[in-house]
C-alpha cells in the first residue's frame, strides 16, 4: 500500500502533465478538423515546450518567477489529491474541501507573477481571470457540497468507490442535477471558448501571458495543461465513476488493475474533453460580463436546485 | 517519425524543436499579410508544421515581415524584434524589403530592410503565394539545420552598426540600447 | 454583474492607456488605436494611422498613366479590383476611351467576385476578433477558391491588374464560366453551415447586437457609406445611385438592416454576398460576345488632355472615389483617393468605440470594415 | 424647382459654376465665402462630403482646395440629375491658411489634418492639427510639387550604409 | 433591436466536421499547379530578344535594367543590340507590363515563383528560357519544389505570355493611301498619296521610342525625336530634328532605303513604323523650310570647297559646310541637282518638284551651283583642286553596265532609259518589253516601261516582263517594289539567264532567249551563276532593257592623278575616317565609297566628310 502511495505521488503528476499536454495537442487537432484542416501533430505541445525551455527570456523580478512556480506547484499538489484511476496518493483524507482551496492557487499565483510585468494587458487579463473564477467558484462549491452530502464523505476516493458499486452519479438521481451544472461550467473552469476571456489573444494579447516568454511560457503552459486535466479529472471522478467500468465488469486487483484503471480513467477524461473542444470550436468568445452573467444564471441555479434536492432527499 | 529523425531529436533537441515549433509574431507590416490567413487556415494549414501565430513577441521565435516597411512601422518592428527571445528568425516577404519593390521611390518606406534588422530569408514575389510561404519555412529549416540561421547573433555582433543606422533614420530612439557591449553572446 | 458595476463605480478609477495594435492579434491590418480605458470600458479612443503610408498619390505623380496600373491596385490589398476599376474609369473619363459591352460585363463579374472575396476576408477577420476561428477558416478557404479563379482569369492571386482603360486585360479563359459557377455552388452549399454556425449562433448575437451602434444621422454626418449606412436602413449604394458598368442592366437588390449595430452590418455583408452571387449568375446569363478591349494608345506617348474628374463606385467597404486631374501630360497631375475606410476608421470608429468594452474593439472595428492600407495609402 | 446651378449663382456673387462632365459641377468660390457656400450647399441637401483634396498649382502659385459634395440618395433617385459638386477655392502657396470646415462637416477633420501634414496648409480653428501619417519630420511637406521624393530617398535612405559582418 | 434570438445549440452542428475529411492541400507533399496564365518569374527568348529596352522603359519600378551580356560577343545584326534585360526581383511587382510591351514577343512570364534566399544579390537575374539555358529547366521528374529557385525551374512551364490582341503596341501600320494599280499604271501620277495629319499622328503614335532605328540609320537621324514631334503636333520641331542630320527630307521621305524600318522593333511581329512616310509627311506639310528651321549659314570662314556631283551626298555636304561657314560650289553635268535621285527614280516615285524643294532650300543657304558643267570637259578636276581649298568627289555610279550577250547593242540601258524619260525627250517602247535584271533599277525600268506602253499604245494589250538570274527568294529588289510591280501586272521570270537577243532579218528585236539558272552564287558565296544549258525559254519582245547595274566613271580625272587614288578590294575609293581619299584635300562619298548604294548612306558620308573637311581646313 505504501508502495502504491509512493508510486501515486510520483506518477499521478506525471500522468497529469502528459495527459494535459496531449489533450492540448488533441484539442488543436480537433479544432483544426472542425476548421476543415489537419492541424499539428499531436505531440506539438511537447515540441513547443522543448523549444521554450531552451529560450532564456528576461525575468521581471523574483515575484514574477515565484508566482509562476507557486501556481504550478499548486496545480501539482491538487493533482495529488485527485485519484487518477486507482492511483490516489493523498485523496483519501480531506479531498474535496481541500480542492476548493487549492483550485484558486493557480490563478492567484499567475496573478502574482503577471502583476510584476508592467503591461496593462496583464492586469486586465488577471482581473478578468479572477472575475471568471468568482463566476464559477460558487457553482462549483454548490456542486461539491451536493456530492459530499449525497455520499456523506469528503473523500473523492470514497465517492469514486461508491460509484463503482452503485453506478455513476451522473446517471443517478438526484446527482444528475449537479452533474449537469458541472458540465455547464466546465468550459469556464478549463478556460476554453466561449470562456477564454482571460487570455483572449485577439482582445488583450493573451492577457496574463503577455510578458511570458521561453521557460516562463513553458511553465505556464504546463500549468495550463495541468489545470485542464484537473478540471476534467474532478468531473470524471465525481460524476463518471473514476476508474469504474459500467455494468458488472470489475477491474482485477494488483498492478495490472491499477494500470487498467488509469487507462479507463484517461479514456473518460478524453471523452469529456472532446465534448468541450466541440463546444469551444463552435462558439465565439463571450465578453467577460456576459460570461459571468451566464455562469451566475443557469449553472448556479441548477447547482442550487441540485443541492436543495440532494439535501432534502 | 522515423529513426533518423528520432536520433536527430535526441542529439539536437534545440535545433529540432526550433524547427518544428515556429511561432509567428502576428504583425501585419505590409500587404503580404493577405497571404498569411490562407496559409494558416483550411486551404494550406501551416499548423501542420507547427507554425502558428501567437499574440505577443515574447512567445514568438519567427518574425514574418510581410512586405513594405514604412518608417512608422519600422520602429515597432525593431521593438518587436528586440523583444523576441533568442533564437529568433526573420523572414521577409516579397520584393519590397529586398530593394524597395513597388515603393522604391516613396519618401515613407525604407528600401533595404537588412540595414536595420538582420533577415534570414527573403521570399521572392509580389506578393508570395502561400506555397512560397511554405518554401520560406523549409528554407528556414535548412538554415537552422546547417546552423546558418544566425541573424540574431549577427544583430548582437554588429549591434552598434544596426543601432546607428536606426538612429540615422529616427534621430534619438525612444528606448535604451538593447546590448551594452558588442560581441558574440550565446544568448 | 455586481462586481462589474462596482468596478465601474469606483473600484478602478485609474485610467489606463492601451495601445491596440499595430502588433496585436486582434488587429487586422497595420493600424493602431490608442484606448483610454477605465476597467473594461473605453473612455476615449484615438485612431493612429500611418503605419502603411506609402505616399501613393505622390508616387502616382511620378509614373505614367499605364505604369500606375500595377500601383493603384496596391492601395487596398483586400479588394484590389475596385481600385483598378476606379482608376480605369477615371482615366477613361479623362481620355475619352470607350469600353466594349463584353468588357463591361466581364468587369462587373470580376468586381462582384472581388466583392465576395473581400467580404469573405472580412468575415474571417470579424470572426477572428470574436475568437471564432472556425467560421473564419471556412471563409478563408472559400476566398481561396475565388482567388484561384482570379489566378486563372488574370494571372495573379491577389494583385490582378486586370481592369484596364478600354476594357479588361485578357478575355475569359475556356471554361471559366463553368468553373466560376462550380465554385459559387460549392460556397452556396455551405451557406446553411455558415448560417447555423455563425449567423444564427446565439453567442454571435450576444456579442454583436447593440454593439457599436452608429445611427443613421451620425453616419450621414460623418461620411459613412456602404454597410455602415445600409445597416441603418438607408438603401444607399453607388451601384444604384450612380450606376457604372452594367449594374443598371441587371436586376438586383440592395440589402439593408435597421439597427445600425455590428450585427446589422455583418448581416448586411452576408446578404450582399448572396446578392453578389446571384448577380454573377445573372451577368453570366446576359454576357454578350465580341471584343473585351479597345486598344489604348501607345503607353510611351499617351498624353491625356487637361481636365479633372471625380469617379466613385461601390467597393465592398463603401463609397470609393478618385479625384484625378491631368495637366495634359503623360502622368497624372494629382490623384486623391476617397477611400471608404477613411471616414469609417478615423471619425466613426473613434465615436463608436467610446463607451464600449475593450473586448469589442476589434469587433466594432472590423464590423465597420476598417482596412488600414486604404486609410494610409 | 430651379437647378442647383441657378440657385448657387443666385445666392452668391462672384462664384463660378461650370459643368465639367455628366453629373459633376464645378463651383469656384472665394476663400472668404467658402464656409457660407458649404453651409448653403449642405442645407440644399448636399450633405455628403466625399473628399477634401488639394492640388498644388505650383506655376500659378496657389493651392487649390477641392471639396467634393454629393447627396445621400436612395432607391430610384439617380445621381446624374443631382450632380456631385466639386467646390474649389484657392489659397496662396506663400501663406496657405484657411478656415476649417469641421464645423460644417465633421468628416473634414481627418482630411484637413492630412492636408496640413501633406501640403502644410494651416486650417484655423481645427481641433487637432497633429501629424497623422508621418513619423519623421520632413522639411518640405511631401505632397507639394517641389518635393522630389526620388531625391529624398536617395539622400535619406540610400546613404545609410549596409551592415557589414 | 428586432428578431428573436436563436437557440444556443444551433452552432454545435459544426461538430460534424470532426468526422469529415479536411480540405487542406498537403503542400509540399501534394502540389497545386499555378494557373496557365500565372505571372511568375521571367523567361526571355534570347534569339528573339532584340535588346530594344522597351521593357526597361515601361517598368514602373525600374526593376529592369538592360545589361551588356558577355555571352553575345559578336557584333549584333541590324536592329539588335547585345543588351538583354536583367530583372531585379527586389523591385519587380510581376505586373506583366514588360510582357505586354515586348515587340518581339521574347519576354514571357513562367509559372515558377519560388526563390528564397538570405542573400539579396541572388534576386538580380538575367532571364533566359529553356532554349538557351536548358540545364536550369528540369523535367518534371527531376524538379523538386524543395529545391526550386531561379536556377532550378520547371520545363515547359510557360505562364503569362503575350496576346497580340491585348498588347500595348499596335502591329498594324496606318495604311498609306496609294493610287490603285489599275489607275497608276496608266500615267506617271505619284503613286503614294501621303498621310493626312491625323494619319501621320496615328502612325507616329505607334513608335515605342526604343531607338533601334537610330542605331540602324546610316546617317543616325534622331528618328525618335522627329516621329515624337509629329505625334506632338509639332511638324516644325520634327523638321528641325531631321535637318540636324539630313537636309533632304523630301527626297529621302520618298526613296530612302529605310534601314530604320528594317530595324524597327515593331517589325519583328508586325509592320514597322512607317518612318519614311512620316519624314515625307513632315517635309510635305511644311511649305517653307526656311521659316520653320530658322537656320543661317555659319560665319564666313573664307575658305571654299568644290563639290563634284550634285547628288544626295554632294547636296548634303554643301548644306553641312554652309552651316559651318564655308563657301561651296557644286558642279554637275545635269541641268539640275539631285544626281541619281534626279534621273533614277521615276516620276511616280519621286517627282522633280520634291527634289527641287530640298535643293532650293540648300541653294537658299548660299550654295553656288554650276549645272551642265561636266568636270573633265568644261572644267578640269585639277583646276578645281587648285581653285578650291578642298574638293569632294560624289560622282556616283553613272556608267551603266551591259550584259554583253549577243546583239546586246539592240537593247536599251536602264539608266539611259530612265534618264531620258525623266529629264530627256523620252523613249519609244513596243508592245512587249523585256527587262533584264532583278534589282530596284530593273523594277523602276519595268514599271516605267509599262506606263509608257499604256500611254503610247492605249487601248491595246501590252506586256512587260522581267527576267532575272535570281529566284523569287533571292531577288535583290525590295519586296515592296516587287509586290507593287506584280500588282501592276508585270510578269516575272525569275531564275532565267539571258543568253541571246534574237533579231529578225530587218534587225528588229524579236525577243530574248534564256537558259535556266541552276545557281547564282558558288559555294564561297561569290556571284558566279551556273546554267542548265538544256532548258531554254524564249521571251518574245520588241523592246529590251538591260538593268543589271552601274559602275562609276572616273574618266574626268587625269591619269596621273587617278594613279594616286587608292581603291579598296571591292573597287571602292578608299577613304580614311575623315572621308579623305589618298589625295590630300580630296574627299569622297556616296556610291563611289560605300557599298549600300543609297541616298541616306551618301548623306552619312557627307556628314563625315563635312567634319573631316572642317578639321582639314581649320588645320586641326
Amino acid at each position: 500500500m505504501v508502495g502504491m502511495k509512493i508510486a501515486g505521488i510520483i506518477f499521478s503528476p506525471i500522468i497529469g502533465v502528459i495527459t494535459g499536454l496531449l489533450l492540448t495537442g488533441a484539442a488543436r487537432k480537433m479544432v483544426a478538423r472542425v476548421e476543415w484542416r489537419y492541424g499539428p501533430p499531436i505531440l506539438q505541445p511537447v515540441i513547443d515546450l522543448i523549444k521554450l525551455f531552451f529560450q532564456r527570456p528576461p525575468s521581471h523580478g523574483k515575484t514574477f518567477d515565484y508566482g509562476l512556480i507557486a501556481s504550478l506547484a499548486g496545480s501539482i499538489v491538487l493533482v495529488l489529491f485527485l485519484p487518477v484511476g486507482r492511483l490516489c496518493p493523498l485523496s483519501e483524507g480531506g479531498g474535496l474541501l481541500l480542492i476548493t482551496y487549492l483550485i484558486l492557487i493557480g490563478p492567484l499565483g499567475m496573478a502574482l507573477s503577471g502583476g510584476e510585468g508592467a503591461n496593462p494587458y496583464v492586469s486586465i487579463g488577471i482581473s478578468r481571470k479572477l472575475i471568471l473564477s468568482l463566476g464559477y467558484e460558487v457553482t462549483l462549491l454548490l456542486i461539491l457540497l451536493s456530492v459530499m452530502s449525497e455520499y456523506d464523505t469528503i473523500s473523492i476516493f470514497n465517492v469514486v468507490r461508491a460509484q463503482s458499486e452503485n453506478g455513476w452519479s451522473l446517471f443517478s438521481w438526484p446527482l444528475v442535477i449537479p452533474g449537469l451544472a458541472y458540465l455547464l461550467i466546465l468550459p469556464a473552469i478549463l478556460g476554453v471558448k466561449p470562456f477564454d476571456v482571460a487570455s483572449a489573444p485577439q482582445e488583450i494579447s493573451s492577457g496574463p501571458h503577455v510578458e511570458y516568454g521561453g521557460k516562463y511560457l513553458a511553465l505556464s503552459k504546463l500549468e495550463g495543461g495541468l489545470s485542464e486535466f484537473i478540471g476534467i479529472a474532478l468531473f470524471v471522478n465525481l460524476f463518471l465513476g473514476g476508474w469504474s467500468i459500467p455494468g458488472s465488469l470489475h477491474l482485477p486487483a494488483g498492478v495490472l488493475g491499477v494500470f487498467l484503471g488509469v487507462l479507463v480513467f484517461l479514456a473518460k477524461v478524453a471523452f469529456v474533453f472532446s465534448l468541450n473542444v466541440t463546444v469551444s470550436a463552435s462558439f465565439p468568445r463571450l465578453r467577460v460580463e456576459q460570461a459571468v452573467k451566464y455562469l451566475w444564471s443557469w449553472p448556479a441555479f441548477i447547482g442550487l436546485v441540485g443541492l436543495i434536492i440532494v439535501s432534502a432527499l | 517519425m522515423d529513426r533518423r529523425q528520432l536520433i536527430k531529436w535526441l542529439k539536437e533537441p534545440l535545433k529540432m524543436s526550433n524547427k518544428y515549433s515556429l511561432h509567428v509574431v502576428y504583425f501585419c507590416t505590409g500587404c503580404g499579410i493577405i497571404e498569411i490567413p490562407p496559409s494558416i487556415t483550411a486551404r494550406w494549414d501551416a499548423e501542420r508544421f507547427g507554425v502558428k501565430p501567437v499574440a505577443t513577441p515574447r512567445q514568438a521565435n519567427l518574425f514574418l515581415i510581410t512586405g513594405y516597411v514604412s518608417l512608422k512601422t519600422l520602429k515597432p518592428i525593431i521593438r518587436t524584434y528586440e523583444q523576441m527571445p533568442a533564437p529568433k528568425y526573420t523572414v521577409a516577404f516579397g520584393s519590397c524589403p529586398i530593394d524597395g519593390g513597388m515603393y522604391w521611390d516613396s519618401y515613407n518606406t525604407i528600401n533595404h530592410l537588412d540595414k536595420y534588422i538582420p533577415i534570414d530569408g527573403y521570399i521572392a514575389g509580389c506578393m508570395p503565394r502561400p506555397e512560397a510561404v511554405f518554401a520560406g519555412i523549409t528554407h528556414l529549416w535548412t538554415l537552422i539545420d546547417e546552423g546558418k540561421a544566425d541573424g540574431y547573433k549577427k544583430y548582437r555582433r554588429n549591434y552598434s552598426q544596426y543601432r546607428s543606422n536606426q538612429e540615422r533614420l529616427y534621430g534619438e530612439l525612444g528606448w535604451p540600447p538593447r546590448f551594452e557591449t558588442e560581441g558574440l553572446e550565446n544568448e | 454583474m455586481e462586481i462589474i458595476s462596482e468596478k465601474k463605480k469606483g473600484g478602478s478609477s485609474r485610467e489606463l492607456e492601451l495601445y491596440f495594435g499595430p502588433q496585436h492579434l486582434g488587429m487586422i491590418g497595420n493600424f493602431s488605436i490608442t484606448l483610454n480605458v477605465r476597467g473594461d470600458r473605453i473612455v476615449r479612443a484615438e485612431a493612429n494611422p500611418g503605419y502603411l503610408h506609402r505616399g501613393f498619390e505622390k508616387l502616382m505623380e511620378g509614373r505614367s498613366w499605364i505604369q500606375n496600373f500595377p500601383l493603384v491596385c496596391r492601395v487596398n490589398v483586400i479588394e484590389p479590383g475596385s481600385m483598378e476599376m476606379v482608376y480605369s474609369t477615371a482615366v477613361e473619363n479623362l481620355a475619352g476611351v470607350k469600353v466594349p459591352p463584353r468588357g463591361k460585363y466581364i468587369r462587373c463579374i470580376y468586381l462582384e467576385l472581388s466583392r465576395i472575396a473581400s467580404h469573405l476576408f472580412g468575415l474571417w477577420a470579424y470572426s477572428k476578433t470574436l475568437g471564432f476561428e472556425t467560421v473564419g477558416g471556412w471563409a478563408m478557404y472559400h476566398r481561396d477558391l475565388i482567388l484561384d479563379l482570379f489566378e486563372e482569369l488574370t494571372g495573379g492571386r491577389v494583385y490582378n491588374i486586370y481592369i484596364w482603360p478600354g476594357g479588361v486585360r485578357r478575355d475569359l479563359p475556356e471554361g471559366f464560366e463553368e468553373r466560376t459557377k462550380d465554385v459559387l455552388h460549392e460556397i452556396g452549399e455551405k451557406v446553411p453551415d455558415y448560417n447555423q454556425t455563425f449567423f444564427e449562433n446565439r453567442l454571435f448575437h450576444e456579442r454583436a447586437r447593440g454593439v457599436g451602434v452608429v445611427s443613421r444621422e451620425e453616419a450621414m454626418n460623418t461620411g459613412g457609406t456602404g454597410q455602415v449606412l445600409r445597416a441603418t436602413g438607408l438603401e444607399y449604394d453607388i451601384r444604384k445611385v450612380e450606376p457604372y458598368g452594367v449594374y443598371d442592366e441587371i436586376d438586383w437588390d440592395v440589402p439593408t438592416r435597421e439597427d445600425g449595430d455590428a450585427y446589422s452590418r455583418i448581416m448586411v455583408v452576408r446578404d450582399e454576398m448572396i446578392e453578389s452571387v446571384h448577380a454573377i449568375f445573372k451577368l453570366f446569363d446576359k454576357l454578350p460576345g465580341g471584343p473585351v478591349y479597345n486598344k489604348i494608345p501607345n503607353p510611351f506617348k499617351w498624353n491625356i488632355p487637361e481636365g479633372e474628374t471625380y469617379v466613385r463606385l461601390e467597393s465592398s467597404r463603401g463609397e470609393l472615389g478618385l479625384y484625378l486631374a491631368s495637366d495634359g501630360g503623360r502622368k497624372p497631375y494629382r490623384a486623391h483617393f476617397r477611400t471608404p475606410s477613411y471616414p469609417h476608421g478615423l471619425t466613426i470608429l473613434e465615436k463608436a468605440l467610446a463607451g464600449e468594452s475593450i473586448s469589442d474593439t476589434g469587433n466594432i472595428m472590423i464590423s465597420l470594415y476598417v482596412t488600414a492600407p486604404e486609410i494610409d495609402r | 424647382m430651379s437647378s442647383i446651378e441657378e440657385k448657387i449663382t443666385a445666392n452668391f456673387d462672384g462664384i463660378e459654376v461650370r459643368k465639367i462632365e455628366e453629373g459633376r459641377i464645378e463651383v469656384k468660390t472665394k476663400k472668404e465665402a467658402l464656409l457660407s457656400t458649404l453651409n448653403f450647399l449642405k442645407d440644399e441637401g448636399y450633405g455628403h462630403l466625399g473628399l477634401v483634396s488639394c492640388v498644388d498649382r505650383i506655376e500659378e502659385g496657389i493651392f487649390e482646395l477641392v471639396y467634393i459634395l454629393s447627396r445621400y440618395l436612395v432607391g430610384g433617385e439617380v445621381a446624374v440629375d443631382q450632380a456631385s459638386l466639386i467646390v474649389k477655392t484657392e489659397v496662396p502657396r506663400g501663406n496657405p491658411t484657411l478656415v476649417t470646415s469641421v464645423k460644417v462637416f465633421e468628416t473634414a477633420e481627418p482630411y484637413e489634418r492630412e492636408l496640413h501634414e501633406m501640403f502644410g496648409i494651416v486650417f484655423s480653428g481645427h481641433p487637432r492639427l497633429t501629424p497623422l501619417f508621418l513619423e519623421r519630420d520632413i522639411d518640405l511637406p511631401p505632397m507639394r510639387k517641389d518635393f522630389d521624393t526620388r531625391k529624398y530617398v536617395e539622400e535619406e535612405f540610400e546613404s545609410i550604409p549596409p551592415v557589414e559582418d | 433591436m428586432s428578431g428573436k434570438r436563436p437557440s444556443i445549440l444551433n452552432s454545435l452542428g459544426a461538430g460534424k466536421y470532426l468526422f469529415r475529411r479536411p480540405k487542406t492541400i498537403k503542400y509540399p507533399f501534394e502540389l497545386k499547379e499555378p494557373a496557365p496564365r500565372y505571372r511568375g518569374f521571367h523567361l526571355n527568348d534570347w534569339d528573339a530578344c532584340t535588346g530594344c529596352g522597351n521593357c526597361e522603359d515601361i517598368c514602373p519600378n525600374e526593376a529592369i535594367e538592360m545589361v551588356e551580356v558577355p555571352e553575345l560577343e559578336e557584333a549584333p545584326e541590324e536592329g539588335r543590340t547585345n543588351l538583354r534585360p536583367q530583372i531585379n526581383y527586389g523591385r519587380c511587382c510581376f505586373c506583366g507590363l514588360c510582357v505586354d510591351v515586348c515587340p518581339a514577343g521574347a519576354l514571357r512570364l513562367s509559372r515558377d515563383y519560388l526563390h528564397i534566399h538570405f542573400d539579396t544579390d541572388t534576386f538580380t537575374f538575367i532571364p533566359k528560357d529553356q532554349k538557351s539555358a536548358g540545364e536550369k529547366f528540369l523535367p518534371e521528374e527531376e524538379y523538386s519544389v524543395l529545391k526550386a529557385n531561379l536556377d532550378h525551374r520547371r520545363q515547359d512551364y510557360e505562364g503569362f505570355s503575350q496576346d497580340l490582341d491585348f498588347s500595348l503596341f499596335r502591329l498594324d501600320r496606318v495604311p498609306m493611301p496609294q493610287v490603285p494599280p489599275e489607275e497608276r499604271k496608266l500615267s506617271f501620277i505619284e503613286q503614294v498619296i501621303g498621310y493626312t495629319k491625323e494619319e501621320a499622328k496615328g502612325e507616329a503614335e505607334r513608335c515605342l521610342e526604343c531607338g533601334l532605328c537610330e542605331d540602324a540609320c546610316p546617317a543616325g537621324l534622331n528618328i525618335v525625336d522627329y516621329v515624337g514631334a509629329i505625334y506632338e503636333d509639332d511638324p516644325d520641331e520634327s523638321l528641325r530634328q531631321i535637318f540636324k542630320d539630313n537636309p533632304l527630307p523630301s527626297i529621302c521621305g520618298r526613296v530612302c532605303m529605310k534601314h530604320c524600318e528594317d530595324a524597327c522593333s515593331l517589325g519583328k511581329q508586325g509592320d514597322p513604323v512607317a518612318i519614311r512616310w512620316l519624314k515625307r509627311w513632315t517635309a510635305d506639310s511644311i511649305e517653307d523650310y526656311k521659316r520653320s528651321l530658322e537656320l543661317t549659314p555659319g560665319e564666313d570662314k573664307g575658305k571654299k570647297v568644290g563639290i563634284v556631283g550634285a547628288g544626295p551626298s554632294g547636296l548634303s555636304l554643301a548644306y553641312f559646310l554652309r552651316l559651318k561657314g564655308y563657301g561651296v560650289t557644286v558642279f554637275d553635268s545635269l541641268p539640275g541637282a539631285g544626281g541619281a535621285t534626279r534621273i533614277g527614280p521615276p516620276q511616280y516615285r519621286l517627282p522633280l518638284d520634291a527634289i527641287e524643294k530640298d535643293v532650293n532650300y540648300i541653294a537658299s543657304l548660299g550654295v553656288e551651283f554650276r549645272f551642265c558643267t561636266t568636270v573633265g570637259e568644261d572644267v578640269s578636276f585639277e583646276e578645281i583642286r587648285d581653285v578650291y581649298d578642298a574638293a569632294y568627289l560624289a560622282v556616283g555610279n553613272s556608267d551603266p553596265l551591259s550584259t554583253g550577250i549577243e546583239n546586246a547593242d539592240k537593247a536599251h540601258l536602264a539608266l539611259d532609259f530612265l534618264r531620258s524619260n525623266k529629264i530627256g525627250e523620252g523613249v519609244e517602247v513596243g508592245r512587249e518589253v523585256v527587262v533584264i535584271g532583278g534589282g530596284n533599277v530593273a523594277m523602276d525600268a519595268a514599271r516605267e516601261a509599262l506606263r509608257l506602253q499604256h500611254m503610247q499604245h492605249p487601248e491595246t494589250s501590252v506586256v512587260t516582263k522581267t527576267v532575272s538570274l535570281e529566284d523569287w527568294d533571292e531577288l535583290p529588289a525590295t519586296g515592296e517594289e516587287v509586290e507593287e510591280a506584280r500588282e501592276e501586272g508585270i510578269q516575272f521570270n525569275p531564275a532565267w539567264g539571258p543568253k541571246k537577243i534574237e533579231v529578225d532579218g530587218d534587225g528588229r528585236v524579236k525577243g530574248l532567249l534564256c537558259t535556266k539558272v541552276k545557281s547564282v552564287f558558288d559555294e564561297d558565296g561569290r556571284f558566279n551563276p551556273s546554267f542548265d544549258e538544256d532548258r531554254e525559254k524564249f521571251l518574245e519582245g520588241d523592246t529590251i532593257i538591260e538593268a543589271i547595274g552601274q559602275k562609276p566613271d572616273f574618266s574626268f580625272i587625269s591619269e596621273e592623278t587617278f594613279g594616286k587614288l587608292e581603291f579598296t578590294e571591292r573597287r571602292k575609293v578608299r577613304v580614311n575616317e575623315n572621308g579623305m581619299t589618298s589625295l590630300p584635300g580630296v574627299f569622297a562619298g556616296g556610291d563611289i565609297v560605300n557599298t549600300n548604294l543609297d541616298a541616306v548612306t551618301a548623306i552619312a558620308d557627307a556628314k563625315v566628310a563635312s567634319e573631316g573637311i572642317d578639321c582639314y581646313l581649320s588645320g586641326k
